[in-house]
Parts: C-alpha cells; structure tokens; sequence
C-alpha cells in the first residue's frame, strides 16, 4: 500500500497507538477497511458469492435439468428469449417462438425453422422440472421457464442436446467445490505438518521440508497425471469426484505447509509462547492455543490464493480427460466437450464455460490478493 | 525576515517555516507535521523532543523530501541556506526526483536512521555502499573514492577500517553498522546531519560511543545537527537548541539550559518528570495520564488537554493555544502563559475527513 | 562456497533415489499394464491377432517379472545411462528423449526468456508508479493472464491463426522441412510455428513474472535501506535498478529451480493441444499408455532436474546474498 | 501350364525384337522412373514388371503420372496408412466387398474335404529393391518366425484347426502347398483379410535374415519382430516392399513419407505402371487425430482422407468444401451397432446370470431404447437404429431370402417400447419389490444393471449415456461404469462386468469376426464373454461353459458344424439358420443405432475414388480394397 512501508515506525500507526482506546477493535476492523478498500478485490468477492449461491442455487437458475436432453437440439446455438416479433411488434414480456429441427441430408447440418405463430411467452418462477437443492429441498419452481414445445436456450446446447446455461451452474457445483474441498484437505495436512515441522524442528522438519522443497518445485501437470492414473478407473462419479480433490491436494499442500510453519517458526519465538512453554503448558495446548489462532488468518489467506490453482487443475485434468467422469460434469468437462475445431467454428457458444473459469480464477486472485493486504494491517 | 549576517550570509542554515505534511491514509487525513517551524543555526546543534507519533520524525523526513505517499508536504516552506547562502533555496519547492534536490541529499543534508540493522543495503558491501554515496557527489575516481570512504570509516573511530570496507552489513554489530551509517553520511561532508533517534536501536555502552562520536565530529566538521529523539538525557547531551512537539506542533521551544531549567509547558514538566533521577525512589516515577492520542485522532483545543494537569476547562478544549514567546528565545505554546486573546477558536480540530478522496 | 555446494550435492543422492522409486511405482500402480492396453489399442486399429499373443507379449516385454526385479534391473541400467526402451514406440527412450529435446528447449527457453524479458521490466514499472493508470491496467491484465489457462488461449489462437492465414499452424515444423537440413526457410518455419505456443505461454508466464516482480519490488520499495539510498542522493534509476531490483530477485531465482523442470514439462496441455513434438507430448502418451519406462524416465528427469534447479538457484542466491554465502 | 509357357517365350520373344527394333516398352512409367532408368539406374520396366502384371481397372479412367497425397493417420502403428498402402494380400477383396479376387496368389485347388491346399504365386513378381519375390518369403515367416520359439510371432487365426496347427510345403518357387489336420474352406478367405494376415505374412527374406538371431549375430528377435510387426513395419525406410509405395522417411510421431515402388506389379488397362501418385505424405500428430484431420481438411491441407473424420465434424467439413478445395465423399462406416450392448453371460453373480438368460430380460432392456432419440441427438439423424444383426452388406445376405432375413432380424426388438419392457420385466418377476422406485430381482434383492463403457470411446459414452436415461425410465437401476478402455478389457478377461457397451466394426458372418454372434474365441468382442470364447477355443479347458442348452451352446455347435460345410451356398443357408437362434432367443447382444455414414475428404482434382466404402471393417481394408494405386490428380482439372 504504501512505499514508505517501516520508514516512519515511530510515528503513525506505530504499535503505541493499538492498545489505545480508541483502537480496540481496530485489527478486525483495519483488516475490514483495507480489504473494503481493494476495490477489485471487492468486485471479486462479490462474483464469487454471485456464483456460489449459483452453484447451490443451479437449479432453480437453470430452466432444464443436469441431463434433460433434446433430442431435435443437439448442438444448438442459443435460442434467446425476444420482445420484438416477426411483425415488429414489441412485447415488453419475453417470448420465444417455437422451432422445428430437420437435419439436411446434403450439408448434414440442423435446419431450424420457427413457428412464428403462437408466440411462447417466458414464465417466471415457474413450474418445471424439478430438482433438489442441497440435496434436501425438493421443487420444480425455476427462475424462468417455456412451455414445451417452444425452448430456450440462453447458451445453446451441447452435442446431447443438453442446455448449456443450466449445465455451467450445475458444473459450477463441482468446480467450485474441488477447489474448497481440495484446500482444505491440503489445509489440514499442511497446518498439522507444518505447524508440527515448525515447533518441533528437528529430523521430522527436515524431512517434510525436503519432501515439500521437492513437491512444490516439481511442475504439477506430470504430477497431477501420474496421481490421476491411480485413481482406480472402477470409481463412481462420486468418488472420483474426491480423489480428484486428494489428488489436486497432494500437489498443493507443501506450498502451505511451508508457510504455516515459517510463520509458526517465527511465533516460536515470540515472548506469549515462550511464556507459554515455561508455564509448562502442553505442546497442543500451545499449538492450538497460541500458534494456530495466530497463524489463522494467514492461512486463510494462503488457502484463497491456492483455490485457483486447484480449479484450474480440475479444468485442465478433466479437459484431459482424466478428471471428472458423466454423470457429473464440471467445467473442465464442459470444455472438454469444446476443445473440438468444429466447436470454436461452428459452436462458439460452447466455449461459455472458459469464462466462467476465467472469471472465477480473477475472481479468487483479486480476492487473495484483498486479503493478503487485509490480512497484514500493519505491513506497511 | 531575519538579519544577515556578515559577508551576506544569513545566520541560519535552515529555516522551516508553518510546515504541513499530512498522511493521506484510508481512515483519512492525519496531519504528521502541523505547522511547524524550527531554525537551525550554521554549525548549531537543535534537538526535536517529542514521544512517539507526534511528528518530529517525519519533520526530518520532510526537509529531505523523504515522505512517500500517502504522505505529502502539503504547506510551509524549508528555506536551506547552504548553497545559497544569503537568499537561500526553499527544499519543498523542488522535484522529488529532480537533480537539484539529489544534489542537496547527501552532499548537503545528510540523514542517519534509527535502525541501523535494516537501513543498509544487505547484498553490498559497506565499502561501497559508503563510495556510492562519494562516487555520485565528487567528481572523484573509484580509487580515490575507496581512499575517502576508507578515511571516513578511520574517522568515524572504525577499528581496521580497510578490512571493515569489505563486509556485509550483516558480520557487523549494531552500533558498527550505525558508525557505517555516520560513515555514509559523513562521506560528502554536509553542512547539516539530520540524526532520526540514531541511538534508539542501540545498547546503552555503544549509544554513549555513538552520542561521543557524533559530538566529536561535529566540533571536527562544524557541521550543524538536526538531533531527533524523545530522549532527554540524549538531547541534553547533544543539542543546543531544543523544540518540543507534541501531535504534529511544536509546544515549546528554547536553549536546552533554559528548557532543563525552566520548562513551561506542562507537558514538556510532564516529560522531565518521568526522567527517573538519581536518589529518587524507584516507583514514585510520575507518567504522563493517559495515552497518546492518534494522531488521526486529535482533540479538540490544546491537544495536550486531555492530558494535563493544568488544563483550564472551558478554555483548553475548544481554544487551541499559539507559539508566544515568553522571555527571549523561549517560545511556548500554552494558555497559561497567553490569556489566550490572540487564540483561534478551533471546536473540532479533529482533521479526519472522511470525504477526502483518497490518494 | 565450495564446501556448501558439496554439501549440497550429497544431500541431494537419497531424495533422487527417493524419487527414482516414486516415479517407478507411480507408472506402475495402475491397474493393467501396458500390454493390455496395447492389445485394446490394436483391437480398435483393426488387429486382432494382438490378443491372441498377450502372454508373449508380456514375457517379450518382460512384464511377467515382479516389480522389484524389474525395478533393479532398470536401475542398474538407469545408472549407465540406459533408459530402457519405450514399448509403444519400440526405441530407446534414450534416442526418444534426444529427438526431442531440442526442440522442447527451443520452445520452452524462447517462452521463458520472453516472459521474463517483458515481465521483469513492466513489474519494475508497476511497482514504481504504484497505483498509476498504467499500473492499474497493467495489475488487471496480469489478473486475467493468470486466470486464462494457457491451454484454453492456445487453442483460440490456433483458430485465429486459421482464420487468418488459412494455415494450421500446428505442430513445430511443415513436414517438408523435418528432414531438411537447417536453413533460413526452416529456421523461418519453425518461428512461424512457435508463434501460436510461445504466445499462448507467455501470457500467463509474463503475468507471474510481473506479478511477483511488482509485489516483492514493492516490498523491497518499503525498506529502510532504500530510505538510506534516497538520503545519501543516489539517483532514483539507480535506487531501483542496482538495489531493489536485486534485492527482489530472490523469490524468481528460487522460482529458477523450478524453472528448470518447467523447461522440460511446463506447458503440457498447450503442447497437446497444438500437437508440439515436445518431451510434454510423449509423457502424456506414455502415462496413459502404461509405457512405464518412458513415462518413468521423464517423471525422474522431472525429480533430477528440480532438484539440480534447487541447487543451482541456492547456488546463485549464494552468490547473489552474502547473508546465505557466509552462513 | 503348358499356355502359359508358350505365351511366356512369345512374349520373349517378342520382347527381345522390340529391343531390337526400336527401344519401345510394352508399359509405361512414371517419368521419373523413366529418367533414372535412361541414366542406367534402374532396369527398364519390362524387366521390373512380371511377365504378366496384375491389371486394375480404374474407377473412372486412365491417370496421371505425379502429385503428393497428404493424409493425417494416428502414430500407433500407422494402421490407417497400412488399410491404404499395405494391402497386398494373397487374394484381394472386390472393390464392392462381395468376393475375393486373385493377388500375390493367382489360382489355388483345394481336395475334396478342404484339408489339401495348393497355391500358385504370381511369378516374376519383385521386391521393392529388385529381388525375385518368391515362396521362401512366406515360409521364411512360417519357419523362422512362427515355428520359431525365439521368435515371439504366433500362429495367427486360421492357421490352426482345432489347436493343430497346419503345415505348408514348397512345390517350387511360385508353388505351396498346405495342408491341414482337418477341414478349413475358409483358409483363404482367412488370409486374405485386412492389412494384416497375408499381407503381412510374405517378408522379404534376403533382407530380414540380417534381423535373425539364427542367422545373424542379433541377440534377440527384437529387431526382426520390429520389422515385421504391425505397429512398427512401416517405420524403416529401404525395408523392401512389394507394396505400391515404400517408405522412404519416419520421423517418430511426426511424419511418413513413402514414395512409389519402381518394382509395383500392377498396371492399367492401358499398360501403365501403378501406382499414379508419386508420394504420400503422412502427418502424424500428438494428440488427437480426428482434430488434426478436421483442422487441416478444412485448411484445404489434406488431399484424400478415409478415415479419422469424425460424425459430428461432418457439416463442418462439408461446410468448409469450397474454401478447402475438396469435395466430401460420404461412404457407409458399416458398423452394425454402435454401441453394441453385450451381456455378459459369465458374470461371478449366478442371481444376474439368470436374468441375462431370460430373453424377455433382454427384450425389455432392448425394448426400453429409444433409438430414434439416439440418433437424432448422436448421430445426427444420419444412423440406421437397429437390433444388432452383423453388416448388411456381408455375403450370406446378398439373395433374396439372405436380404429379407436380414429385415427381419434387424427389426426384431427393436421398436421403442417402455411399455412392452415393462410388462416383460413384470412377467419374470423383476418388479419393484421394496418400494423404492427401482426394479428388484425375482428374489426381491436390489438388481443394479452396471455397464462399463470404455471412455475414450466418447460416442459410446454419449448414447449410453442417453440409453441410462431410458432404462432407468423403466425402472432399472443403471450404472454406467465409465473407465479407461484398458481396464474395461482387463475386467472383461476376468469376468468382472456385467454389461459391457462399445463400439462395434463391420462383421461379416464368417469371415470376419465370427465370434460377435458365436462365442468361439477367447476375445473381447466375443458373445457372452470372453471367457465362454475361450472355453469353446480351448476344447473346454479353460474359461467358463455356457448353461447347457442354451442359446450360447446352441451358436458354438452350430458355428462348429458350419466351417467345415464346403459347399459357400449350403454354408450361407445353415448360416442364416444359425442366426435365427439370435431371433428366437431375443436379442443375445443388444444392437441399437449403425451403420453410421463415414465422411471422406477428396481433393477436388483428386480422381478414381469409388462411391462405395466401408470403412468401420478392418478386415475389409478400405480404401486399400478400392485401389489406392489407380487414385490420381488430375493436373488438368
């Protein structure tokens, strides 16, 4: 934030001024000031809620179902909602005109031919098909909704006639998950590794140190395939869907570990601990009392700047093929189904996915960043 | 405007006059240095007293233009007469980033830091972290510059200085690194050293080498100091002058005999009061009440009192108190000694605007 | 110094021989091995005689001997520098690796020279107009070059460069110039080729670069001795350059370790995907295929190689920082 | 004999005073070729070709000499480049698949039970490098290789009967003679099937003997299995050939080039040397063909293409035609079903084994299909949906009664029906016993239908996909085990799955792939499992029996009693009568969309490619069955 950074150590916001008063809750509350103050990081926390509660929400957003098919619509370009008719007249409600589909024996493509004479207005919170939420709460009302015959398409649909805007939410419930799932695996193995490595020291630390040192700088594509092929090919969706999440933590967790215990090392020392330890206090009542609350918020921190690493080696093992499995999909999946010549000519639209991985590794970038300035108040 | 003295040239090396420098931070605006004004004699040595946080350091950062943003110089003038000797030059005129004012850092004014440990570079060696300092201000060659630097280490009492040259900021000691930090500064010979709480990091046996070394130089070079610390046993040792601030004003001003013996400001009492003194019990030490405010955070009237003992309600909290000289050459900033006539009524001095974008 | 290095390179012989095992089980844990993936390979070509033979297959291979045997007997061989041979490809993966090698570095180090040529002067530029339009814009392009996968640009780039030169521009050479000898026309294709790649690369390369210039040289910024810099009258190009800029060093040349590997293995799905004769290519094919001693071979290559790079970037950090050299 | 002697010295004779006369050549040839033969390095083509060349007709008229033909084929043995290049079999399938014509073998006689056979090589026929082919190169194979037990090459199908294997006799250099334990009418027909068999069964002797251990001081077979073998034959250049073209350039993973053969013993009806095309050049990518193909078709890049387009990328090349300068051919890929959905009758779980016994178990499940919807969202409505029922294009097929036979299996079971599944599955009791809303077994124990789908065959993945849709509408519990093909093939062998979906070839009732409809060997692809294959292969010894009685029992003695019919017609005719148990039985492998049309990029100027093809059949070796030598540009046009 600011160059000066330690130049003036003594006169701002130098540590006489924290026990003031005036200044109790002032940590939390700079933390606040400065991560509200980020404003890319603010947009960025905000897009990760907006697609979070998508991703819950993925079937109520979705006017289709996860494997709801149409058969005389695979591979259809978007069909979108209209307010001007054929005639030119404006409808302030959205419609859509139902489409007949004939394939053409001579160029092999998809004729669509609209029916422009019932027009199929959109419903909203409408009744369709129905879907859980949670995995608890079951309904059928859906954000928006056509009758059949007419559809809608916002992104068009995929080779098995399958609509894409629906299909990217329900592909958000799982890449947005692996990332989560994923750190926090790493999370709880790097913490205990590291916080042990750095408050014992001695042979455990240089061994996981050396395991880590060659972890982290080993190049994680040859590292995710090698562990991907292990995952045993019998597996569920489900279960994949884990293993992946291991196999991503695998690669992630030495990076953390290492952080946790190079803050956890420096905490060792500081006058609480030591004090601590000559209180004769247990060793895990000195980890958890004292050195993991301290070191909670950067790990917080560390953990949101490793999630977008893990979304992206979901992505680029499922776009191998070698990630998620149907019925599930993800985006890694979704795109996997576009890395295809005709996709990027013919269908463009099935690259939608793309954007959402890009927005949300933006999106987690921005707010690691937030929060690793946040996190720090006093750094500068 | 004050007299010049024979042969044209003014009496004052540097003259800061009504200096603003405000902190442009995300809580809003904290105003450092409000209005400060300070005189340094050539060759004379001032002391800026002051606790944490109430805007000395920031004043020697100031003269050296060495304020990063969010902070800004935002009034007042740093009138230097070391070049121009009778009309002088004022510093906060010039570009940060110009050569003019490259010119004055180091050559002119030089500054040495409270932490010697972090205030060098760690990847050069000393030897020539001193000769950059030569190299970019004498048309000298390498050689010549090593015979310098090595020289200045010799002065500034470094035993074996040629071996010394050639290690890294962290073989050295603390105050050895400190005296390599007099070294760089005295390298160029300036006309004034700016010394930011120079002994502050060090123990109490190499502070009084410190404090020993820079007074011998001084008498050596003639050069005048700008002595900051909130150390009144140091300031004693080392100033002739003093000024005492308080939350970004000078309070008090004076010779450092006048202030010992007659200190009128009740915070500048406040402050030799808690000097433990020899033959006084340990325990009857009298601190000053309460804490200092935040600077982002300033109270109304007199920022001094909520604090003092002396306070004047009614008066002392809505009224902030003028610089009145009360005998010659001893300025304080008080309403017991001013019946306040000439007082400004200030309500809300309170200088958080929120409204005020952000840098 | 050079005690340190000695030191350093004895340390280093378990955890190779770690990895060296590592890799070997990793190849050889999944269920199957690679006959039977070759045998369904041949059966969806056509062959169907391959089934009929599994068992000579096998003992031609001489995967009907237990792991641990065969492990030693690789490794005996590993030693002298015999990597085994590849199954599928029925060479050495020693000849393998050589037909590649050059180039996957010429890609590899063209993408890393450039990325770190653009990224470290535009970082150097961030961080000293700090919160400028430039830096701002600079700071969202960054964001979005390392939220694009390299992969994902390759393939849009691919299209682009189809749409308009009409010239699919995959691979790393016309198949006219692969035998030729070294020309200009040549030299001229393969850079026409390793535009798509290179480009594709740098983006996110670039981006890292940039970003953890900008961030460590801000934090080198903030440093006191930098204030010591400005109050001795040292020029401001000369502050940053000389002083901070190689203060902030330390974390890329740490990341230098890591480069080593990634010159050989870093942008793998890119190389996929634009069909690059690359080492990255082979290790793919040979991880799904069970092709044990040439998948094998690379990951340990991978291992030795990051390793080697710890090294050297301690070496130069060493060098670089007398607080690490007189440690 | 005799006339063929007199013809031969008539020919000499006439030869030799057109030598004198004039330096006139009975045939033609490439101008390339003619220049290195005018500059003394190769013999003049009279005397490279066999005194009686094989003549080929071509598909629409005499070429041209000259261009390069670029194609992409995948790197995992070039097995497309050899379905073009490398078919040189004894006998040669007609270009309309319906027969064999003579090749390398010009006339045979087999004795009355079909245990003797003799066979005559085209004589004067040359390796690419000038040396006499002659029957020592195929006894060399025999001998040295597949007698050998150093030598890791085994006895290939139809070279033994009934575990025995046949022996094969010299007469003189263009004469062999087999002979075999017991009846085997379809040995050649075997033989001559594919890029593989027979065509790759000739070596050339004089040049692998350096590869030999017992001839040379090589350590192991390694080389010689590398020269001779499938996946890596076409990676030596100056490997003599007797193909059209020779492999002059490999670059691993990159490239194969091969340039004409001067010694290739065919020639035109107007006595041209073939082939017409000087080269081909062969891209071979990284990763994924069907990509690269799409990409470089429609980049105009490519310049005959039969293989690796894939359906849904068909409107995109067809698209793309003009811009490309190619027009798209579209030949039949002859799958009969992709996916096919096999039952595996020798599941460990005796409960599930029971039910795939019941047919109405596998008529409701066929039943539940709906293959229309298949097609419409898969195949582009292009696909023929279906009950598995071989290629309708296969021999036994092609009479009246073979044709309406065909109907009607093809039709049998396959309708969409949910209702009719249903009321199947009430009537053997697999009803929803415990009220969950899944179908139970007859026992009342939870009934999960698993099938495992390869996942690299993402077509199969796709329509399984729909087809879990359908039969869990019916109430069956499905569970598609999607995993990599190699595993599925390990599970297979052991008896591990219960249903087993994929994509399927061509299959022509005997020739190829008998073991789709009979389970007679111990394969993948065989009916019921691989295990109940091989325990008709291995006379009972291994694998597991099918439940006496049944159906699977009813094919393997059926499919016994037919290979040893010699008589084609009454061979067909039990033929047909052996399918009938498939329609008798209900569906025994479950058929549900095929025939899939196989897009072809020709380049414009790219002539003599017949409209017929089909391509899903290895053992039919297109576009080699369609001559690739008589292909040209025409540089005219």
């Amino acid at each position: 934030m600011v160059a000066t950074g330690d130049t003036m150590p003594d006169s701002l916001i130098g540590p006489d001024f924290d026990a003031a008063e005036t200044e109790v809750i002032s940590v939390r509350r700079l933390m606040w000031l400065r991560f509200k103050r980020n404003r890319l990081a603010l947009i960025g926390s905000i897009v990760l809620v907006l697609m979070y509660l998508a991703a819950v929400f993925a079937g109520f957003i979705g006017p289709y179902g996860l494997r709801e098919t149409h058969e005389k619509f695979p591979a259809s370009a978007p069909l979108l909602p209209r307010f001007i008719d054929d005639e030119g007249n404006f409808s302030l409600r959205p419609f859509v005109y139902a489409m007949e589909s004939k394939v053409d024996t001579k160029t092999f493509k998809r004729v669509l031919t609209s029916n422009t004479e019932v027009k199929h207005y959109l419903h909203f919170f409408a009744r369709g098909t129905p879907y859980t939420i949670l995995g608890f709460i079951q309904t059928d009302i859906h954000l928006f909704h056509v009758n059949e015959p007419a559809k809608v398409f916002l992104l068009g649909t995929d080779k098995q006639g399958r609509d894409l805007f629906s299909r990217i939410f329900y592909g958000a419930q799982v890449s947005l998950t692996v990332g989560l799932v994923g750190v926090s695996l790493s999370l709880i193995f790097g913490t205990l590794i590291g916080i042990a490595g750095g408050y014992f020291g001695g042979l455990f630390d240089d061994v996981s140190q050396r395991v880590i040192e060659v972890l982290i700088s080993f190049p994680q594509i040859p590292l995710w395939l090698a562990l991907a092929a292990l995952i045993p090919p019998t597996w569920t969706s489900a279960q994949r869907f884990f293993a992946i999440s291991i196999v991503l933590s695998l690669v992630n967790w030495g990076g953390l570990s290492r952080q946790v215990r190079g803050m956890v090392y420096a905490l060792r020392e500081e006058d609480y601990v030591i004090a601590a330890r000559y209180a004769s206090a247990s060793n895990w009542r000195i980890i958890t009392k004292h050195l993991l609350p301290n070191t909670l918020s950067h790990i917080l921190v560390i953990a949101t700047i490793s999630i977008p690493a893990m979304i992206l080696g979901e992505t680029a093992l499922s776009f191998l093929g070698l990630g998620i499995q149907p019925p599930m999909t993800s985006w890694g999946l979704l795109l996997n189904q576009a890395q295809h010549t005709r996709v990027l000519i013919q269908q463009p639209w099935l690259l939608t996915p793309a954007l959402f991985v890009v927005a949300t590794i933006i999106s987690f970038n921005f707010l690691g960043d937030g929060l690793r300035d946040a996190a720090d108040p006093f750094a500068n | 405007m004050a007299l010049l003295g024979e042969n044209g040239m003014h009496p004052n090396l540097l003259e800061i006059t009504d200096l603003k420098t405000r902190f442009f931070t995300e809580q809003g605006v904290v105003p450092a240095v409000d209005g400060v004004s300070l005189q340094i004699k050539r060759g004379g040595a001032l002391g800026l007293l002051g606790e944490s946080g109430c805007g000395k350091s920031v004043t020697g950062y100031s003269i050296l233009r060495l304020v990063r943003p969010p902070g800004r110089i935002v009034g007042g003038e740093i009138r230097y007469y070391g070049r121009e000797t009778s009309r002088g030059e004022d510093l906060t005129a010039l570009d940060e980033r110009s050569e003019e004012l490259r010119q004055v850092r180091g050559a002119e004014i030089a500054m040495i830091f409270q932490e010697p440990m972090t205030s060098l570079d760690p990847l050069f060696s000393v030897g020539s972290q001193i000769m950059e300092a030569i190299l970019y201000h004498q048309d000298v060659t390498k050689s010549e510059a090593r015979k310098i630097a090595i020289e200045t280490l010799d002065r500034v009492r470094m035993p074996q200085p040629a071996d010394v040259m050639k290690n890294y900021p962290h073989q050295l000691s603390g105050g050895m690194r400190q005296r390599v930090m007099i070294a760089i500064a005295l390298s160029c010979q300036p006309k004034l050293l700016i010394a930011d709480e120079p002994t502050t990091a060090l123990d109490v046996t190499t502070e009084a080498q410190i404090l020993e070394l820079m007074r011998e130089l001084q008498d050596e070079l003639g050069m005048a100091i700008l002595f900051i610390t909130h150390d009144l046993g140091v300031i004693a040792e080392m100033a002739e002058d003093v000024a005492v601030m308080y939350l970004g004003k000078v309070v008090e001003r004076s010779d450092i005999e006048t202030l010992f013996a007659d200190p009128q400001h009740p915070y500048t009492q406040a402050l030799m009061q808690s000097i433990p003194k020899i033959g006084q019990k340990a325990g009857r030490l009298e601190a000053i009440r309460g804490m200092v405010p935040s600077p982002g955070n300033v109270p109304a009237g007199c920022p001094f009192h909520p604090r003092c003992n002396s306070a004047i309600s009614g008066l002392c909290d809505t009224k902030a108190p003028q610089l009145q000289q009360t005998r010659a050459g001893h300025w304080v900033s008080c309403f017991l000694y001013d019946d306040g006539s000439n007082a400004k009524i200030v309500t809300q001095n309170n200088s958080l605007d929120r409204k005020t974008p952000l840098p | 110094m050079a005690q340190y290095i000695l030191r350093r390179v004895i340390a280093i012989l378990p955890t190779l021989f770690l990895i060296t095992i590592f890799g070997f089980l990793v190849m050889e844990a999944p269920a199957g091995d690679f006959v039977t993936s070759y045998i369904v390979r041949q059966y969806g070509h056509g062959n169907t005689e391959a089934a009929r033979i599994e068992d000579e297959l096998r003992s031609f291979f001489a995967l009907d001997r237990p792991v641990y045997e065969r492990f030693v007997t690789w490794l005996a061989r590993f030693a002298q520098g015999d990597f085994g041979d590849s199954f599928d490809l029925r060479r050495p993966v020693r000849d393998i690796l050589n037909d590649r090698i050059g180039l996957t570095l010429t890609i590899s180090l063209a993408t890393f020279a450039i990325s770190w040529g653009i990224g470290i002067p535009l970082g150097v530029y961030s961080a000293t107009h700090q919160y400028s339009k430039t830096d701002n814009f600079l700071t969202t392009v960054t964001f979005v070059g390392l939220g694009l996968p390299d992969f994902l640009l390759a393939l849009a780039f691919l299209i682009l460069g189809w749409q308009l030169t009409g010239e699919v521009l995959t691979g790393l050479q016309s198949v006219e110039f692969l035998d030729q000898p070294w020309s200009p026309a040549k030299l001229l294709d393969l850079i026409k080729h390793m535009v798509i790649p290179v480009c594709a690369v740098v983006i996110t390369g670039t981006a890292w670069v940039m970003r953890v210039m900008r961030g460590n040289l801000l934090d080198q910024l903030g440093r006191d001795y930098i204030i010591t810099l400005r109050a001795k009258g040292v020029p401001e190009r000369v502050i940053i350059w000389k002083h901070a800029v190689k203060n902030s060093l330390h974390p890329l040349i740490a990341a230098l370790g890591q480069t080593l590997a990634w010159l050989i293995n870093g942008f793998t799905i890119t190389s996929i995907v634009l069909e690059l004769p690359t080492i990255q290519s082979v290790y793919l094919n040979a991880t799904l295929q069970q092709d044990v001693y040439l998948a094998g071979t690379i990951l340990i290559l991978i291992g030795f190689l990051v390793l080697i790079g710890t090294l050297l970037a301690d070496i130069i950090l060493a060098w670089m920082d007398p607080r690490i050299r007189y440690e | 004999m005799i006339k063929k002697l007199t013809l031969l010295t008539v020919l000499l004779i006439a030869v030799s005073a057109l030598g004198l006369v004039s330096s006139q050549s009975m045939y033609n040839e490439a101008p390339a070729l003619a220049e290195m033969v005018a500059a003394g390095e190769l013999p003049p083509v009279d005397e490279r070709l066999p005194a009686e060349p094989l003549v080929i007709e071509p598909v629409e008229e005499i070429g041209q000499y000259g261009g390069t033909w670029r194609a992409v084929d995948n790197g995992e043995g070039n097995g497309w480049t050899q379905m073009t290049a490398s078919v040189e079999p004894f006998l040669k399938w007609n270009r309309d698949v319906n027969g064999f014509r003579p090749n390398i073998v010009t006339d045979w006689e087999w004795n009355e039970d079909a245990t003797e056979l003799t066979v005559n090589f085209r004589q004067g026929v040359k390796w690419s490098d000038g040396d006499p082919m002659t029957v020592d190169d195929y006894l060399f194979w025999w001998n040295d290789m597949v007698l050998d037990e150093n030598v890791p090459v085994n006895a290939p199908f139809g070279t033994t009967v009934q575990g025995e294997l046949m022996s094969v006799e010299k007469i003189d250099d263009y004469t062999l003679h087999f002979s075999f334990p017991h009846s085997n009418p379809l040995f050649l027909e075997y033989k001559s099937r594919g890029a593989y068999h027979s065509s790759l069964h000739i070596v050339p002797e004089h040049y692998m003997r350096q590869f030999h251990p017992k001839y040379s001081d090589a350590e192991d077979a390694a080389d010689l299995v590398n020269h001779y073998g499938w996946s890596s034959r076409l990676h030596h250049p100056g490997m003599p050939t007797l193909y059209a073209w020779m492999v002059t350039d490999y670059v691993e993973g990159q490239r194969l080039v091969l340039e004409r053969n001067p010694y290739y013993w065919k020639v035109d009806t107007a006595g041209n040397q073939l082939p017409y095309i000087d080269r081909l050049d062969i891209t071979i990518p990284e990763g994924n063909v069907n990509e690269l193909v799409a990409l470089k078709g429609i980049a105009g890049e490519i310049d005959f293409q039969s293989r690796g387009i894939n359906l849904l990328d068909i409107p995109l090349v067809i698209e793309n035609q003009e811009a490309g300068d190619y027009r798209v051919i579209i030949w039949n890929n002859g799958d009969y079903a992709w996916p096919w959905i096999m039952p595996m009758y020798d599941y460990p779980d005796e409960g599930i084994v029971d039910l795939m016994y019941m047919k109405e178990f596998r008529q409701a499940l066929s039943h539940a299909i709906n293959r229309d919807r298949i097609n419409e969202i898969t195949s582009l409505g292009m696909a023929t949906a279906r009950q598995f029922s071989l290629s309708a294009e296969s021999p036994e097929f092609q009479t009246e009664e073979g044709a309406a036979f065909y109907q009607e299996w093809a039709a049998s079971y396959a309708s969409y029906d949910p209702e009719l599944a249903g009321q199947l599955l009430d009537s053997i009791g697999v009803v929803d016993a415990d009220g969950d809303g899944w179908r139970d077994r007859p026992d009342g124990t939870a009934l999960e239908v698993i099938v495992d789908v390869p996942a690299e065959d993402t077509p199969t993945v796709d329509r399984m996909d729909l087809i879990k849709e359908d039969w869990d509408a019916v109430g069956l519990n499905t569970v598609l085990n999607i995993i990599t093909w190699s595993v599925v093939s390990d599970r297979h062998f052991s008896g591990d799955i219960m249903i087993r979906a994929w994509g399927s070839a061509a299959a022509w009732g005997l020739v190829s792939a008998a073991t789709v409809w009979t389970p007679i060997e111990g394969v993948t692809y065989s009916v019921g499992g691989a295990r109940i294959g091989d325990y008709y292969n291995s006379g009972g010894e291994r694998g597991v029996a099918p439940r006496p009685g049944s159906m699977l029992e009813q094919l393997q003695d059926a499919y016994t009693e037919l290979i040893s019919i010699l008589d084609p017609d009454e061979r067909n005719a039990k033929l047909l009568e052996a399918y009938q148990i498939h329609i008798d039985e209900g569906p025994i492998t479950i058929g549900t969309v095929g025939e899939h049309p196989n897009a072809l990029i020709v380049k414009s100027n790219f002539r003599n490619v017949p409209d017929f093809g089909l391509t899903a059949g290895w053992d039919l070796a297109f576009p080699g069955t369609a001559d690739p030598e008589q292909f040209f540009f025409d540089q005219d046009g």
